[in-house]
């Protein structure tokens, strides 16, 4: 590997093989990370890539179209749901029942789609909020489909289904495997699968906006009464985000669900849906990376306050009253961190990516301008 | 799509590379045992430090901390007294607690980061939580102490359950007025909270009206975040019901009291368990605090069910001991149910802990023996005895019925002592 | 006297895009300024930089100086710039449509110099325009065009101010009611109050102050009295020409020079 | 016709609480078009003022109510000059974020100070009750109707008549418009804030009155109000008070009389009610019933 580099040394540019060697990095990282990390970072580590889907999926709708919706868990439930019905109930296999949650939920996008469409800005939001609590009556009141108040359980994700080939050749998640002589456990599988679906999707949303209709959503977004004089079928567009995004959303609910193992009706609640759009907001809005870049602040950033909570000394642990708790502690941090980010850096983490990328670039071309040339960017600070 | 393949491949490829170099990375947490000395020890078994260690993932924040809090110090206290008198045949056991904040997906986490250095989990509170946990803990043969009415735990080799289930209770409850007052024409209803919980209690009901046909007049649900009642207890009052079922929790069971108290309707309303709060009678929940508006309505017109004796009854042989300890490791506990049920969680699994080292395997699949073979256990009459034997069923099936009473410790005097009825035995 | 100096101005929006750069002009107490110039010339962008507004657009002046009544009033509130004596109508009416006409002239009175003499102002501003004092109870939207145009001006004189900025006051606007605003103004000026306009139409700019400042493209590139430029062809043909037809303006203008 | 009569006033006590968490959210909406998602915070926050200064403090109920107040107008000033002021321009959704960072703040300091038990409120009006034709009426709830009416009519008049009122008016009209004549903004949207923190408290404490107790989950409240906001038109004070009366009475009469009458609709429908009255409405008018069209320029 490293005389591999020394030869290409020669004939790419530095730059392009710091990138080259840093995606290629980056990639071993991410494949590596199961086997580096304990049970408790990859298990958050599994949430974060599985929110990162159903958020990638809000992107589309409220980053892209503009189109806020607080209604996404509800599109989640739904995912779930049909993996316990077609997974569960009809014992199929998680080849067809991920993608059919997703389609499924998709189906839901296209019902609920015309009622928001007549809706803008935070009207839309609010309407969706209905959408989370009618769609939590609808799964409190139907037994067969959800388990009712009680929940109901949702199958792990089984690969190379079938009673012929068992068990050689067949995946059950919850149980994990052995791949040449390593014990990859149910979270490793899961992380496997949910960065593979992550990636398809991202890969997808990137292709998505550089399409006629990815720019139509855009075009929704800037403005509506313009885009529509401009010859965009409004309606069209306005279902295809809302399709996409529930279709996202009830992949991941699936997985959620599958990785959970045991959902409640109350589980879709608002609370739910609004980490979702803090996702996107605090990852970097319209962005391809934000969606993931938001799940790891969203989704890590308690676990890890609560996690190194335990050696501030001042906290109060355990079960003893008074003081501030580890939990309320690290929720206030939180909250505040919040704010301070948002208001220091509205973009989100992909705006702040961007400063440091550009910082580095320039720290790298440092060398190269002559010191009596004032930077280019510096006016602009 | 070709990105996607390549990486795909990459994946797999790295990860069979990289898996020689993480197996000796990372310390091996699945279960198998080595011995020390006449004793196989697994996950969280420090045989030369001959320490055990347990985790407790509870709510220690938010709105379910309320029972997470008194039960863990509950439990904390009685594992303390343990190792203060020299641990469990001189095993100390050391615990962690993780605050999960009653939240399904916290839980997840939280185990999985506990799971391999535990030797089983000393507390896992609430029916969503646990049942998250479940296939895990089954998968990998974890014994689980599961503070949750849920039925199906009280079937899963690895879980333990104490206490009686909500639904019996309610059983056994409609039974005392139906059959021991001798009440047959009583007017009877129910207000539950929609979901798991209130679902539980309401199987009770259905079961014991099946059994003995009470005239069951009205059946109300809420929303347990509700701060309005009216519609509910009007509903009761039109209907004439003289007994009426309070399957909620503390919060909505007192204002569906006042709120009755304002319109002049005085049944004798039946609490279950969770309904009940020392809080809801003082403002800092012990005899010496200032009285809440409800105080008086409460004291006549309520009765909590139950199976845990009343505070400081020393009738029971386990109360003096179980005082002596939460004055000496929990000073600052006020008198509280949960506190109690904490530390007699903890007696049980210690009885486990004894009889695994007893029988000289203390690995994961050495507890669950033990537990299925724990056999009789008496809790000195903290709770009701029980019997662990490897055919699984609910761990108990009596309930005793408390009134109100503002003079007495923790506000709760026993007025029926723990029976069991007909209707309860037929749930599962 | 001079009461606004504004010299070397360079506005940025976003810390990058250039608006005006060294722009200098000045008002006298009671004199009249008019500052001409196409679309996107910069000229708002000076008006803002005035009435404390730039920042509300996320731009910020990053050279030069503005000084009103001597005092430099660079990032100075725009409601303290209003009780100070600088009020402004913006581009585009901009007058509060839900609210009744009686209302937005009292918003308009909120930073008022001296605000125990409302009442007053209020009727002398009625008398400059006596089409709204008819309508003092209706929601503002439904005024005329010209009418709201003139309630904007009247909303701005009800802070009794000592220099009038108005932006764009013709846009939209018919020749007959652009006649009878201008006459409107013509009579603010001689009470005393300086004027200063800005205007991408010339004809009523040109009828009702005596200096003008040509604006191109950020920076000033000629200033001259309005009797002088109005009778500069070169001038005539390409600021003149710019909005309506050219014949048409002159007319107006002619008319109005007399 | 007597539970009917009940069900009335406890749904018409229950939509003033409603109307007043409602008026929190349109007058921040109205002058910087954003949803404050800490108006349940703030609410929660105020009510366990009330019960800090009246029983720990032991002031007299009337002025810890004030003080109460006080502090929360104190929390939304100085949250809006110290924060909001700085994202002004900002994307809606980014500022709404900001208000949910807020309120996971004010959650986790009152769970921090107060904990999750039930709290005594320190209110004068025990369980005492009038029963005027076999109807019961409880003198927290009459107060409670009182009170907001008074509390409404006081805001309708500032709003109307006072210099402050019209100047927030004119800045929700037209904001730039507003500051070009000298309206100083900046303060209006801090009284925005102190207005929505006066009224979170009033609703707060009467919300935890007898027969309800005082506990973190009253903070809930706020998402009933958001049909009510809706209902009423986001901009519209008045539609507020509408919106927010009308949830009440369909929330109580649904709750007496589905479970009976319909109850193939489900168990619990009465929680949905307000949303499925919210989303018809919305078919017919997509701004609520007072609300206004934004004018959308192209």
């Amino acid at each position: 590997m490293s005389s591999e580099v020394r030869v290409l040394g020669r004939t790419v540019s530095a730059a392009g093989l710091i990138a080259a060697g840093s995606v290629v990095a980056a990639a071993a990282l991410t494949v590596a990370l199961p086997f580096m990390l304990n049970a408790f970072w990859l298990s958050t580590l599994v949430f974060i890539l599985i929110y990162a889907i159903a958020a990638l999926g809000l992107n589309v709708l409220t980053g892209y179209t503009g189109q806020v919706s607080l209604g996404h868990a509800f599109f989640l439930a739904v995912g779930a749901y049909t993996a316990k019905v077609l997974g569960g109930d009809h014992q199929l296999m998680a080849l067809i029942w991920i993608p059919a949650a997703g389609v499924v939920a998709g189906l839901c996008g296209l019902i609920v789609g015309p009622v928001a469409l007549r809706l803008r800005g935070l009207y839309l939001a609010i309407v969706t909020i209905g959408i989370v609590f009618i769609g939590q009556h609808i799964f409190l009141n139907v037994d067969s489909l959800s388990g009712g108040p009680q929940g109901t359980a949702i199958p792990s994700v089984q690969i190379g289904a079938g009673a012929q080939c068992q068990p050689s050749c067949s995946v059950d998640f919850s149980q994990g495997t052995s791949l040449g002589g390593a014990t990859i456990d149910h979270n490793a599988l899961y992380y496997y699968l949910s960065l593979f679906i992550l990636v398809l999707g991202m890969l997808f949303v990137r292709n998505l906006v550089r399409t006629r209709t990815g720019r139509a959503l855009q075009a929704v977004r800037e403005r509506e009464v313009a885009a529509s004089l401009m010859g965009i079928n409004l309606v069209r567009t306005k279902l295809a985000a809302f399709v996409i995004s529930s279709f996202l959303a009830g992949v991941g609910g699936a997985l959620f669900g599958s990785y959970l193992s045991f959902v409640r009706p109350q589980s879709w609640d608002l609370i739910l849906s609004i980490s979702f759009v803090a996702m996107i907001i605090v990852g970097g809005i319209g962005t391809v990376w934000g969606p993931l870049l938001g799940a790891i602040f969203v989704a890590g950033t308690p676990t890890v306050l609560n996690h190194y909570a335990d050696s501030v000394p001042f906290l109060q642990h355990g079960s003893s009253s008074g003081g501030l708790s580890i939990n309320e502690f690290s929720s206030i941090f939180y909250g505040a961190l919040i704010i301070l980010f948002l208001v220091l850096e509205p973009r989100g983490v992909v705006g702040l990516a961007g400063r440091a990328i550009a910082l580095a670039q320039r720290l790298a071309r440092g060398p190269a301008i002559p010191p009596s040339t004032p930077l280019p960017s510096q006016q602009s600070a | 799509m070709g990105t996607a393949h390549r990486t795909r491949l990459a994946a797999i490829s790295a990860a069979g590379l990289l898996a020689a170099l993480a197996a000796c990375g990372s310390s091996s947490t699945s279960g198998g045992g080595a011995t020390s000395g006449a004793i196989k020890t697994g996950p969280g078994v420090d045989a030369s430090t001959k320490t055990i260690t347990t985790a407790i993932i509870t709510p220690l924040s938010g709105q379910v901390a309320i029972i997470g809090k008194p039960l863990t110090a509950g439990q904390e206290a009685y594992f303390q007294a343990v190792n203060a008198k020299g641990g469990v045949d001189g095993w100390k056991i050391n615990y962690v607690e993780k605050d999960d904040q009653y939240n399904p997906q916290t839980h997840v986490q939280l185990y999985n980061e506990v799971v391999g250095s535990s030797a089983f989990i000393a507390q896992s509170l609430g029916s969503p939580t646990t049942k998250a946990i479940e296939p895990l803990a089954d998968q990998a043969h974890v014994l689980t102490a599961a503070v949750a009415q849920s039925s199906s735990f009280t079937t899963d080799p690895v879980m333990i359950v104490i206490g009686t289930p909500y639904s019996i209770d309610v059983a056994n409850s409609l039974s005392y007025i139906v059959d021991k007052l001798g009440k047959r024409d009583a007017k009877i209803g129910i207000i539950y909270q929609n979901d798991e919980y209130g679902q539980d209690g309401l199987r009770g009901y259905t079961a014991a009206h099946d059994a003995s046909h009470f005239n069951d007049v009205a059946r109300a649900t809420y929303n347990v975040t509700d701060t309005d009642f009216t519609a509910q207890v009007v509903q009761m009052k039109n209907a004439g019901a003289q007994y009426v079922i309070v399957n909620a929790v503390p919060k909505p069971a007192a204002t569906i009291v006042g709120t009755g108290a304002a319109i002049g309707y005085f049944p004798q309303w039946v609490f279950l368990g969770p309904a009940w709060s020392e809080y809801l009678m003082t403002d800092n929940g012990t005899l010496t605090g200032k009285p809440t508006q409800v105080n008086q309505v409460l004291a006549k017109t309520v009765w909590v069910m139950g199976y845990q004796p009343d505070w400081g009854d020393t009738t029971a042989a386990g109360m003096t001991p179980f005082l002596a300890d939460q004055q000496k490791y929990s000073p600052a506990q006020a008198p509280d149910y949960y506190f109690m049920y904490g530390y007699t969680m903890a007696q049980v699994e210690v009885a486990i802990l004894k009889k695994a080292i007893e029988s000289g395997d203390l690995t994961r699949d050495g507890l669950l023996n033990a537990r299925k073979n724990l056999g009789h256990f008496s809790f000195g009459g903290l709770l009701p005895d029980l019997t662990y034997t490897p055919s699984l069923g609910p761990a108990d099936r009596q309930t005793l019925i408390k009134k109100v009473d503002v003079t007495v410790p923790a506000f709760l005097k026993t007025i029926q002592p723990l029976f069991e009825s007909n209707a309860a035995k037929t749930l599962k | 006297m001079t009461l606004l100096e504004v010299s070397g101005l360079t506005v940025t929006y976003g810390g990058a895009v250039l608006a005006c750069e060294g722009v200098s002009l000045s008002v006298d107490e009671g004199g009249s300024v008019c500052l001409l110039g196409a679309n996107g010339a910069g000229k708002t962008s000076v008006l803002r930089a005035i009435t404390g507004l730039l920042r509300y657009h996320n731009g910020a002046v990053v050279h030069g100086s503005i000084t009103f009544d001597g005092r430099s009033i660079i990032g100075a509130d725009t409601s303290k710039l209003v009780a100070s004596g600088i009020a402004q109508a913006l581009e585009g009416r901009r007058i509060f449509r839900d609210l009744t006409v009686s209302d937005n002239l009292r918003a308009g009175a909120f930073s008022a110099r001296d605000r125990s003499r409302e009442k007053r102002v209020r009727d002398e501003v009625l008398q400059l325009f006596p089409p709204l004092a008819a309508r003092l109870g209706q929601a503002a939207g439904y005024l005329s065009g010209g009418e709201q145009q003139m309630l904007a001006i009247a909303r701005a004189m009800m802070a009794q101010p000592r220099l009038l900025i108005l932006d764009e006051p013709s846009l939209g606007l018919a020749p007959l009611v652009v006649e009878q605003i201008g006459a409107s103004l013509r009579e603010i000026v001689a009470g005393g109050c300086s004027l200063m306009m800005v205007e991408q139409s010339t004809a009523l700019a040109l009828a009702t102050t005596s200096y003008a400042y040509l604006l191109e493209n950020g920076c000033v590139t000629h200033h001259d009295r309005t009797a002088h430029l109005l009778a500069d062809e070169r001038v005539r043909a390409s600021y003149l020409g710019t909005s309506a037809g050219q014949a048409e303006v002159a007319a107006v203008t002619g008319e109005k020079a007399r | 016709m007597t539970t009917f009569y009940q069900l009335l006033f406890s749904g018409f006590a229950l939509g003033c609480v409603y109307a007043l968490v409602a008026l929190g959210f349109t007058v921040i909406y109205r002058s910087s078009q954003v949803i404050n998602f800490a108006q349940g915070s703030l609410l929660a926050l105020g009510a366990y003022m009330v019960s800090w200064f009246a029983i720990d403090k032991s002031l007299p109920f009337g002025l810890a109510v004030l003080a109460a107040i006080g502090v929360c107008v104190l929390v939304g000033v100085v949250f809006q000059r110290l924060v909001l002021r700085w994202v002004a321009g900002q994307p809606v959704f980014v500022i709404v974020m900001i208000t949910i960072g807020l309120s996971i703040v004010i959650d986790a300091s009152v769970s921090a100070k107060f904990g999750a038990n039930p709290r005594l409120l320190g209110d004068p009006w025990s369980s005492s009750a009038v029963h005027p034709g076999g109807v019961t009426l409880i003198w927290a709830k009459i107060w409670t109707i009182v009170t907001v009416f008074g509390v409404l009519l006081g805001f309708f008049l500032f709003d109307r008549y006072s210099r402050y009122g019209l100047a927030m008016r004119a800045t929700a009209a037209d904001e730039e418009a507003a500051m070009a004549v000298g309206v100083p903004t900046r303060r209006v949207f801090a009284l925005a804030w102190g207005v929505a923190g006066a009224v979170a408290t009033v609703g707060g404490f009467f919300l935890a009155t007898f027969p309800n107790q005082l506990d973190p989950s009253i903070s809930a409240v706020a998402l009933l109000a958001f049909p009510a906001i809706i209902l009423g038109g986001l901009d519209s004070p008045a539609g507020a008070v509408v919106g927010g009366v009308t949830i009440g009475l369909v929330e109580e009469l649904t709750k007496g009389y589905q479970p009976a009458h319909a109850s193939w609709l489900g168990t619990n429908f009465y929680v949905i009610a307000p949303y499925v009255v919210m989303i018809l409405v919305l078919m017919v008018k997509p701004y609520g019933l007072f609300g206004r069209a934004p004018v959308e320029r192209i």
